[in-house]
């Protein structure tokens, strides 16, 4: 059977989609789409029926995570941030006292969260981040102080999931990072809008947490390497968007093959265009199958972090390929501003880059195929293999008697 | 809200990984200390071939696909899958892998789905237990893509039989085998036919390619084989819609199979090649570029593996689909190429020694890529996302 | 030798190149742009002596269509449509006597021109197109009617040499399609923008012609056939662009690797990083040669038709390429909007599907290998072949009595 | 306004179509015929190889960087670049192709550059007539990006002499040189040595990968070989600085050009191929798919030229580049590899006859690729685009 029909049909984002050129074009997720969403119950697919969700199977996660990328990857990426990602950070390392109350008007649609890790300065490299969370005082509790940039949500979340540095006492031997559950709703707290190529409905930004105030509980030592396995949950949202954009692309790309006539022939009876096609279809399925097989995984219980992160280098550069595929289908038609494969086009480039980039996954892949952590040697061993400099002329070096 | 049932019918891969690891050991085992020499020699080597049929309650390599009923070990498509993908992986031997699949998968299962009770019940037995070997050839596994090579007129004498005559390059195993599947072409269409190597007019040569050379190549030239009413397979005429697309299917997603293991094998040669070899003084492991590419390697092999076992799995539930085996070819056609180049860069100049698994591969891989052909695969897949063709 | 270095240092676009982000933020290409353009003699290069121009050899020529191309892909794009493209087409087919009056104000700068192929709905196939020149009655010359579409400098251009059908008279043997030099200060014309993706700093949009006048000596008949040949200027613009444009990217590629640090690890030090530096410095250069020679052919009085057709497919797939790469060199900051490689990248897809688009040109490098014209088949030998359905099963097609 | 003088020095591409043809319809009259059966033997052919080298006034293949005084044809580089493209395309043999630069170019330069006036007159006329074939190690034609294989260490009998030791492999043309490079670690650093056949203590087998057959692989066996302090080419301790960055550039320029022309002749086949070959029902040439396949193997040919030639022309103008040599080796590889798929997809499944020149050009590709290794050539390439390394 065909796994991709039954995806297709599975969920109906119909609306969404409609309004997924003026969502790219505004950069507001309209206030519908949030609405759509909560009747969905997309929210709840991924979380536990213990904790507020539906508890649903993965391959009906996978298939709503596709509907929806197809419909409109900027809603899509600020909605699986927070409902799947965020709730699995919040429910993986929370007090379960706090679980609740952070976690449910998330599943609501209530609010919203974002996952702030990357700096201005500093992107998956943990060791460079700067945030930091120190005691409040007396009146207890935490406050954190740094500048989180190019923060999926940043700009209209409610809560933070905070990546930071934990300013230890004497004596305390516990990780040096920490997650901290930041609500955003409070003086100490500054955000901004960047703007980018694509994903433009997507809220993306910085926040200025200026000792911002952290609740007692809410504050959770993470060794940075467990981390990792959590932050995989993100890898796979980023797959899922580029199968859903690369999808749609395929799709337009398509129509456009059947309706085109060039020099008298039909785009679609051409066999260039068909290879075009054909790669990108079977680029795309062995894409969904490895990504579906990964959220199996996942919801076996089994980490696939290594697999997740194979497939998040391959989906999303596939993607680009695929997206820039249907551009070149199109024609200038394809790459005027508005038109859907231009803007998928751009939407494609960011999700390579989002979340760990595709050279930085390759490293954690290669770790997990048994070679080893990175080892680091400075660039200084071309010149001592004598390949260090151009080499004489046939005639050797300028010599004071030159040979005949 | 819609909130549908997820497909529970299987898994969304339908790996088999039991059964490939029984044939990759077995094939370990007994195929692959002979393979370089029998790569070199350009040999089949029957033995082998009865050996690995013979290992019941094995994986009995000869006749996976035939029901136990008529003597075969009946075990489903992605079980199959899985045999195959683990004798590429332990045999390290792409020819051999390639005449057991034509054997057990494309020169068995048409007669299990288009052949007469008589028919079923002469051949699959024999061919279930490896004493009958039989064979195709590759030019007939993708349609009449390719002008018509062999052609059938009716016998004229109302016995309902009929006279081939024509060539036929590229079979698989032509010298050692007993029969061969062979579609003619004929006025008003063409029809498949069982020709068992004794038929009169029928010649085989020892011929072919360079590539794959312990599979036993052959070429048959039939000159007037007269061929029973019995011969003919499925109906007459019905090729175009019988044996000619499952055929191609067949191929395209069972031929693929081993290489899905030999993909496998390569990427863990290259994961020690790596630890082993030093490049500017340090091991080519510490080089971020030379783990960026095992790292590539390894994502191949899972994405081939996902297209290989849907395609097998919609055997099992009924539905083959040509469109996603040829997605399954072209794919893993593409992974073979990517594999072992980048398995070949990984491991640097070749050594005298060793056994060559990267040559042979190398060299094969282009050969599995041609005859699988992207000018065939692309146009078939296009047809099903266009609705056209 | 390296010739690159001489390339780069030759022209000082170095005013253009600080203004490029801001030319592709407005949209606009700033005033100062075109006077440092006329200072430079940019615009005189392409052309002889005898009509104005500098005659300039093409190495010389094709190191300063680089320059610009590296400094402000937008306002090279624009310049060079008019100075080379619109130049060669005038002056390959205009009347000696009108000549003079429509070339030198676009050699000094002080007039713009674009060149109107493609139609709403028609783009390289001329069999589609549907402007139309029909003779203007008592008062002698010319009338055109049609809309042209996705154009450059459309928005702000003074003349444009259009592609149209021409109406014939009876007896009228000549070529059915023509050049008209559209005079675009007149009532009979309106003009829009069309926003796209990259090179946003060139104007770009449509012409509505509702019959413009055209002066009786500003309409040349020519055979179609014959059009390809002067065209072949444009695709050789389009592949300067793309090497500019790789250029640009592989050198901020470079100076990021150079500066930034990631898990302790200068950039600069990894070989995955060094690895897509080498390919792309390889593939620039090897396109930079190519565009070289075919530079060289055409002022030797070749057509290198042909070659300049490959060299656009290469050079500008390549750019994408080499562009993707240092987006993907740069994280997350290289797709925030108006870092310059997200310019770069937005840019780079347009010189790909700008003049004829990569499937065209393959069609016409194939045909200039001896293949013979394209033949047309529609998609109908699939199924005959016996590949056009799906297979029955390993039980075939369902029957009354399966079996055992 | 500035305005500069374009370089007017060489042209912009610094081609030689007259030289290539020459060496081109010599190759094919000469060596062509033979190479099928050259390749499947194994087989170098000394005669052949005398043939090439005596013809003059015409190339002279084996002396063409040697100056005419010293009895070569004294050519520059960018027509003894023409002189291998030619012999590629026309020889249709990689093997043979690149035992003739190895001898011509790879032994030959080094001793021009840097040879003392003894060596240069011993060594360079009796190799520019063909009498002695020069050697080399394609382990040393990179650097000492691999780690060591033959030490050296001072004779300390005070005659400033040298014992070697060490195993040495790829050696081309090994079993019928007369000499060999050899560049040897020691306490101090790496130095080049010309070590004669005829060395007491060295021990030469036929010994090498299956690519490119027809060079005559060998492998070098140094056992305590003495030898004299002639034998030192350049400074004792200078290989870093002389011998090894020259090597390199000349082998990744020199030995990337008769595949230029191996490109040119896989390009022509595949246009003619395609005229003949029928793919449902039509020619495959009416494929569009078909059409564009062509047209960019035609696109890589050009491409990789360009960086051919601008890299010989270096030599010539006495400033030859490191990286763009390493550029032309990248290109050239990756086009070997694009250029043989893309004919061998549109040539379609082999058939038994023919040349074979896509099987041998596939099999040697990888090799070649192999031997100038991305993980050498990306470093060599970045250390220059980043001024580091």
């Amino acid at each position: 059977m065909n796994g991709r029909h039954t995806t297709v049909t599975a969920f109906d984002f119909s609306g969404i989609a409609v309004r997924a050129a003026e969502t790219d074009a505004t950069a507001r997720i309209p206030s519908q789409n949030w609405k759509d969403l909560v009747d969905s119950g997309y929210l709840r697919l991924f979380s536990p029926r213990e904790i507020g969700g539906l508890g649903a199977d993965p391959l009906t996660q996978t298939a709503a995570m596709e509907a929806l990328a197809r419909a409109c990857p900027g809603t899509y990426w600020s909605a699986t941030v927070s409902a799947l990602l965020c709730v699995k950070l919040i429910s993986a390392y929370a007090d379960p006292r706090t679980h609740d109350r952070l976690i449910r008007p998330l599943l609501s649609g209530e609010r919203l969260a974002c996952f702030a890790v990357a700096e201005t300065t500093a992107g998956s490299d943990s060791g460079t981040i700067r945030t930091t969370v120190r005691a409040a005082g007396p009146g207890g509790g935490f406050v954190i102080r740094g500048e989180k940039s190019r923060i999926t949500n940043a700009p209209n979340a409610d809560l933070a999931v905070v990546l930071a540095r934990r300013e230890r006492l004497a004596g305390d031997d516990g990780p040096a990072w920490c997650l901290a559950f930041v609500d955003l709703h409070q003086p100490g707290v500054s955000r901004y809008e960047i703007p980018r190529m694509g994903l433009r409905g997507m809220p993306w930004g910085g926040l200025v947490l200026d000792d911002a105030h952290i609740a007692p509980t809410d504050l959770v030592p993470v060794p940075i390497e467990e981390l990792a396995e959590t932050m995989a949950w993100g890898w796979l949202k980023n797959s899922f968007a580029a199968i859903g954009v690369a999808e749609s692309a395929l799709a337009a790309a398509t129509r456009h093959a059947l309706e085109r006539v060039s020099f008298g022939r039909p785009l679609a009876h051409m066999e260039g265009v068909q290879a075009q096609l054909a790669q990108s279809r079977a680029q795309i399925d062995a894409t969904r199958l490895l990504a579906r097989r990964a959220a199996c995984e996942r919801a076996a219980g089994r980490s696939a972090r290594d697999l997740i992160a194979m497939l998040k280098i391959y989906a999303t550069e596939m993607a680009v390929e695929v997206a820039a595929r249907a551009v070149q289908i199109h024609g200038a038609t394809g790459v005027t501003h508005g038109h859907e494969v231009e803007r998928l086009y751009r939407d494609a480039q960011m999700n390579v880059i989002g979340g760990f980039t595709s050279n930085r996954l390759r490293e954690q892949a290669a770790e997990g195929l048994g070679l080893g952590p990175a080892v680091f040697r400075a660039f200084d061993w071309v010149a001592p293999a004598g390949l260090g400099h151009d080499p004489a002329g046939l005639d050797g070096f300028p010599r004071p008697a030159a040979a005949a | 809200m819609v909130f549908p049932n997820s497909p529970t019918d299987h898994g969304p891969d339908g790996f088999e990984p039991a059964w490939a690891e029984r044939a990759r050991s077995l094939a370990e085992r007994v195929v692959r200390p002979t393979a370089a020499g029998r790569d070199r020699a350009g040999r089949w080597d029957h033995a082998l071939f009865a050996e690995l049929a013979a290992d019941r309650p094995g994986p009995g390599l000869a006749g996976p696909l035939v029901p136990r009923a008529l003597g075969g070990t009946g075990l489903s498509a992605a079980q199959t899958c899985a045999l195959l993908e683990g004798l590429g992986e332990g045999a390290r031997d792409p020819g051999f892998a390639l005449a057991v699949g034509a054997h057990s998968v494309l020169a068995t299962v048409p007669i299990r789905a288009f052949g007469s009770a008589g028919q079923r019940e002469r051949y699959l037995p024999r061919m279930a237990s490896g004493e009958w070997l039989g064979s195709v050839s590759l030019h007939q596994t993708r349609g009449a893509a390719a002008d018509p090579a062999v052609a059938a007129r009716p016998a004229g004498d109302g016995s309902g039989g009929w006279v081939l005559g024509g060539d036929l390059d590229l079979v698989v195993g032509a010298p050692v085998a007993h029969h061969f599947l062979v579609v003619a072409g004929h006025h008003g269409g063409r029809t498949a036919f069982l020709v068992d190597a004794t038929t009169p007019g029928l010649r085989i040569a020892e011929a072919g390619p360079e590539a794959m050379p312990t599979c036993s190549w052959g070429r048959l030239a039939l000159d007037d084989c007269a061929l029973p009413q019995e011969a003919v397979l499925g109906t007459v005429g019905g090729a175009p819609d019988e044996v000619e697309p499952l055929l191609a299917a067949l191929d395209w997603v069972f031929t693929s199979a081993p290489w899905l293991g030999l993909l496998r094998a390569l990427t863990r040669d290259a994961l020690d090649g790596a630890r082993d070899r030093r490049l500017f003084g340090r091991p080519l492991t510490h080089s971020q570029s030379a783990r960026f590419a095992l790292a590539d390697l390894a994502t191949q092999c899972e994405l081939a593996a996902g297209l290989l076992y849907r395609a097998a799995a919609q055997f099992d539930a009924g539905r083959p689909s040509l469109a996603d085996a040829a997605a399954v070819r072209l794919f893993v056609a593409s992974a073979a190429r990517a594999v072992t180049e980048g398995a070949a860069r990984l491991a640097g100049p070749p050594s005298a020694t060793g056994d060559r698994l990267i040559e042979r591969t190398h060299r094969d891989a282009l050969f599995f890529a041609e005859t699988g052909g992207v000018d065939v695969l692309h146009p078939v897949i296009a047809a099903s996302v266009l609705e056209l063709g």
